[in-house]
């Protein structure tokens, strides 16, 4: 019974009062927002314990099966990084002094890594786009002829795409000055209308849907009508 | 003559005004100040730079600079005072060429508040949709029934489980960069839920790597429960609801891999994402899995639709509990959200007639005054 | 022919892959360069830097950290370009801690392209905590936050660093912000101790600064990739950003083919069906 | 020097290892993606106990006096109960700081919405309707909205309205994939750059 009652309870009980203390700035209500999300803060600190022993756990079972390469390397990485970061926390009196060995890790290990694994995405886009971008329906079609002005409104090169558009343009229909039309960058035109206008239209209309969806979820989570979390 | 001589004494003032007051709405210690310099001093050749505000617990006593304002501004906030003590203030006008000095102005008292009349339409639109939802749940726990519309990216589910398991590969599933306390984690944790038990009733392995340590053991706990409903404890594997780090592109790196080796049959994509989102839907339609994805994150929505089969956008995401574990009051929670709905709607279809009559008749005030005042509503200040 | 088609509609990933790497990779390598216009704020901020006499001294300010590194660290290296190849000082400082390599890093690169030596043409001070406290701290004496350097060697023992006391002495400050820190150098540098600044933001936070530009509070502003580029351009030396400039327009070229070759091969194979 | 020389290569090696996973999973891959995972989750940890642990928790609880020293007991106290869960005996106690972070969310979950998204996204769309675009966008907003409509059947105007709905919202998709992908290239860029010009050396 207190094992399903009482977190329910003080989900209930947290949840109301971040609510009700929204309204009021009088001490010591005002931060009470600021100082649960710090506590939040503190109570994760703590669970970074169970984080690496879930991970030291599982190569750990993994190594006494049989040996592998990866999981010790992994487990070798870790531990590592904790000493060196003990170690030129206690020698430099912050693990990020510049000059300390587990900025060096930093330095040359965790950005480079980082920013490859992130460079990616620039091949991810490309490939995704060949693949989805077709023009099996309607929709799609929208989706993939929004993708491809936009795109072309962003860079120079759309604009010496225009400029040759122009000249076709101006040569079919000589009563059209090329200059006047050449110097509208019709690309970059379009793309910030599609931005400002049908982009922003349908963005609102997700956030207010989402917005009332995460209410009604929150209260619903307040109320104890949502409770996967919590098990018998 | 004597007219001269309080037009002299006037002409020091080079201020039109200068304000004090207690800062409203706030929890105490702050004092707000505004000014307006008067327009003769205002002059292209000698341009004002700043204004430099000056504070003092005594009239006669020593003026400390206490910050200043670009010359656009005419507001400041003294932020970290005492509450019910006295203070004077002066604000220098800083030129090019010289200094203007206001008038001492206090004393000035700060103090707390116990309502935050800034909020009042936040207030009155929490209290209506408290009281819509109630309603709702409530009709609903009585009995009424409701229908509720196909969401195609739900239905797939169980569709993508089991042809995970003729295919005899695992299912991934992750919950993205989101912390507990993102709402749409607790959503994914419901649907978790559901693709859990589906997994166990088939008896095919599910991988859950984590990001976050308490969303990790929130996952353990759902899991182990849906397996214990579906009567198959026997195939509960701690092991596969991992930590992986939280490190964004690091926990990138490591589904990655997972996906290449474990080559899951389904993947689902469920929580807060950000730009690893493509990352991740491209590597997992490489290896060619079934992908539902579902997020809020707007930005990563279109990365999801293009790489992913199904994608569950923003406040589908939200439905899905309701829309997997039809109780009556999910459901009626769900009707709550789309009375609400009628009512933007209505406002927003109302609003706009209003706007556009009110500049068609320019004459009616009243349908002006209307207009501001619903915007007014539906303002943060 | 059938087979071409669906060729087309299916090319294999790696094959886009690799046009994209090497479209990318290829005006690089062969230098190419398209033409930039340069802002007027970019200009400013060059000036004020190509206008120091040699001997000057540069404090530099590295208030980012890696996720903000494609569009700063192209401005931070072309800055100290700039200072090294006239022979002005340069003093690295920064409020971010997990920024402060990337400062590193550069300073070891455009050091080397110019011989320049640690401690008598440049040095690196390293982050502290409480930026509003130090900003306003150096305005009195540098000394007292930073007795010594990032290695713990104290500053007296560089040669030029005897005579720096405090803001008086740094001719130009460039703060590179990705935050709320650039409002902070403006605030307590610029407004109390009359430094003359120069901002390097991201393209996000650009528009917050414009004011400072307008009310001569700031010497100069480069936003984003493309104020980098202007910088690059402005020196005639080309960096990242203007040799990286090229390869956003083929690239986006590349992908609509891409995108237009799929689509042919779709409809030709459905045509078919 | 010889240091940051070292580190280039090391740095080099693993931006290849990764790009690598570009052609198909490989030996290389596997071991800068467990480096990686190992090295960055060491890294967490002492990031958040010195970020978060060190000031929030142990200097403020040396630092301050009074009751506000003792308050800090209570997230402390939270914290070790989450560690509750290694004895599977005591394991339901870490529901209390689950529910409490829970609580949290939910709270911020309702004003934080309606502050943030709900106001100010339906007060910019109050307008009136003398221009096109403003038409546009009213009619964008309303049809959006009424795709996410659950509890009624799509059928006559309503069909429409939805139809016209996910219509708007594909063509914003397809504009802010478009948008994001000069964001990417500049990744790219910069990688390739750190390539030819810190390691191999050969573009300046």
């Amino acid at each position: 019974m207190i094992r399903t009652q009482l977190p329910l309870i003080i989900t209930f009980f947290t949840g109301m009062l971040l609510i009700v203390t929204f309204f009021i700035p009088h001490k010591p209500f005002g931060d009470l927002e600021q100082r649960f999300l710090i506590w939040y803060s503190i109570i994760s600190g703590f669970t970074v314990l169970l984080g690496l022993d879930s991970l030291v756990k599982y190569h750990l079972t993994k190594l006494k099966k049989e040996f592998n390469i990866h999981s010790f390397i992994l487990l070798f990485s870790l531990f590592l990084t904790l000493i060196l970061g003990f170690y030129s926390w206690f020698k430099f009196k912050t693990p990020f002094a510049l000059n300390s060995p587990f900025m060096y890790l930093y330095t040359y290990v965790i950005i480079p890594l980082q920013a490859t694994m992130f460079a990616l995405l620039a091949f991810f886009i490309a490939s995704a786009a060949y693949r989805a971008f077709r023009a099996r329906t309607f929709e799609a079609t929208l989706l993939l002829i929004a993708a491809t002005i936009v795109m072309l409104g962003r860079v120079p090169i759309g604009s010496y795409i225009w400029k040759g558009i122009a000249s076709f343009i101006s040569t079919i229909f000589p009563k059209i000055p090329y200059e006047e039309l050449a110097k509208k960058e019709i690309f970059a035109l379009i793309s910030d209308w599609i931005m400002n206008i049908p982009q922003n239209a349908a963005k609102r209309g997700i956030f207010i849907g989402t917005a009332l969806g995460g209410i009604a979820m929150s209260i619903r989570i307040i109320l104890g009508i949502e409770r996967t979390y919590i098990t018998k | 003559m004597y007219f001269f001589f309080l037009f002299s004494l006037l002409q020091f003032n080079y201020f039109e005004y200068v304000k004090s007051y207690d800062t409203p709405s706030d929890e105490g210690g702050s004092i707000s100040l505004e000014w307006q310099i008067k327009e003769e001093f205002i002059s292209e050749e000698n341009p004002i730079k700043f204004f430099e505000i000056y504070r003092s617990e005594k009239k006669e006593g020593i003026f400390e600079n206490v910050g200043f304002v670009l010359s656009q501004y005419n507001y400041y906030e003294d932020k970290g005072l005492k509450d019910n003590k006295d203070y004077y203030y002066q604000i220098w006008a800083i030129r090019e060429k010289d200094t203007l000095k206001s008038e001492i102005i206090g004393p000035v008292i700060s103090r707390a508040q116990w309502f935050n009349k800034n909020r009042f339409n936040v207030l009155v639109i929490t209290i209506i949709l408290f009281i819509v939802f109630l309603y709702y749940i409530e009709k609903a726990r009585k009995g009424e029934r409701l229908f509720i519309r196909k969401i195609s990216g739900l239905d797939a589910i169980d569709d993508a489980v089991g042809r995970a398991t003729e295919m005899g590969r695992p299912i991934l599933f992750s919950f993205g960069l989101g912390f507990i306390t993102d709402v749409v984690t607790i959503a994914a944790l419901s649907i978790l839920s559901k693709i859990a038990k589906k997994a166990a009733e088939y008896g095919t392995r599910l991988i859950i790597p984590n990001y976050d340590p308490i969303v990790m053991t929130a996952a353990q706990e759902t899991v182990k429960e849906a397996y214990l409903e579906a009567g198959r404890p026997d195939l509960y594997r701690e092991g596969d609801i991992t930590y992986l780090t939280s490190d964004q592109f690091g926990y990138a790196a490591g589904c990655d891999g997972i996906i290449m080796r474990e080559k899951p049959g389904a993947i689902f994509w469920q929580g807060y994402f950000f730009a690893e989102s493509l990352i991740l839907a491209e590597t997992g339609h490489a290896v060619g899995a079934i992908q539902i994805a579902g997020t809020t994150a707007i930005t990563q929505l279109p990365f999801f639709i293009a790489a992913c089969d199904y994608t569950l956008i923003g406040e589908e995401m939200f439905a899905a509990s309701c829309y997997l574990k039809p109780e009556p009051q999910m459901l009626g929670s769900l009707k709550g959200e789309d009375f609400l709905k009628a009512i933007i709607l209505v406002i927003l279809i109302i609003s706009a007639i209003i706007a556009t009559l009110s500049i068609v008749f320019k004459n009616f005030y009243f349908l002006n005054n209307l207009y501001e005042l619903i915007k007014n509503i539906f303002t943060i200040k | 022919m059938k087979n071409l088609w669906s060729k087309l509609a299916t090319i294999d990933r790696r094959i886009i892959y690799l046009l994209v790497f090497i479209v990318v990779a290829l005006p690089m390598i062969f230098r190419m360069i398209m033409p930039i216009r340069v802002s007027r704020e970019v200009q400013m901020a060059f000036s004020e830097i190509d206008n120091l006499k040699p001997g000057s001294i540069v404090m530099i300010s590295i208030d980012y950290d890696a996720a903000s590194e494609p569009e700063l660290q192209p401005m931070l290296i072309a800055i100290l370009r700039h200072c090294f190849s006239k022979n002005i000082k340069v003093i690295l400082l920064g409020h971010w801690a997990l920024g402060l390599p990337l400062g590193e890093m550069a300073l070891n690169q455009v050091a080397k392209e110019y011989n320049k030596k640690y401690g008598e043409d440049y040095v690196n001070l390293g982050y502290r905590p409480g930026y509003t406290a130090l900003m306003v701290g150096i305005g009195k004496e540098i000394r007292d936050f930073f007795p010594t350097d990032y290695r713990g060697i104290p500053i007296d023992s560089f040669p030029f660093m005897r005579k720096v006391r405090n803001y008086q002495q740094i001719d130009v400050l460039v703060g590179l912000e990705a935050g709320a820190t650039g409002d902070a150098w403006v605030q307590f540098a610029g407004a109390r101790f009359n430094q003359k600044i120069i901002l390097g933001t991201t393209g996000v936070i650009a528009p917050d600064m414009f004011p400072y530009l307008q009310a001569k509070q700031i010497a100069g502003l480069i936003s984003g990739l493309q104020g980098a580029a202007e910088y690059e351009t402005l020196l005639k030396k080309a960096g990242s950003a203007i040799l990286g400039m090229p390869a956003q327009s083929f690239v986006h070229l590349l992908i609509i083919i891409f995108i237009i070759i799929g689509n042919i091969g779709y409809f030709i194979l459905r045509k078919r069906r | 020097m010889i240091l940051n020389i070292i580190g280039t290569w090391l740095a080099a090696t693993l931006t290849l290892a990764i790009f690598s996973f570009l052609y198909k999973d490989n030996p290389f891959y596997k071991l800068a993606e467990h480096i990686y995972v190992g090295v960055s989750a060491g890294f967490w940890v002492i990031y958040v106990w010195a970020f978060d642990i060190k000031p929030m928790l142990i200097d403020r609880f040396l630092t301050t006096t009074g009751i506000e020293k003792w308050i800090l007991l209570i997230p402390a106290i939270l914290g070790v109960l989450m560690l509750t869960r290694w004895f599977p005996k005591t394991a339901w106690i870490s529901r209390i700081p689950l529910s409490f972070t829970i609580g949290i969310g939910a709270g911020l979950g309702v004003t934080a919405s309606i502050q943030g998204f709900l106001i100010p996204q339906i007060g910019a769309t109050l307008l009136p309707l003398t221009t096109i675009n403003n038409i546009l966008l009213v009619i964008g907003v309303i049809s959006t909205i009424i795709y996410f409509y659950f509890s009624k059947e799509f059928k006559g105007t309503w069909k429409f309205f939805s139809r016209l709905g996910i219509i708007f919202i594909m063509i914003a998709f397809g504009a802010s994939f478009g948008y994001t992908v000069m964001a990417r290239i500049s990744l790219l860029i910069g990688r390739i750059y750190f390539l030819l010009h810190n390691f191999l050396n050969i573009i300046p």
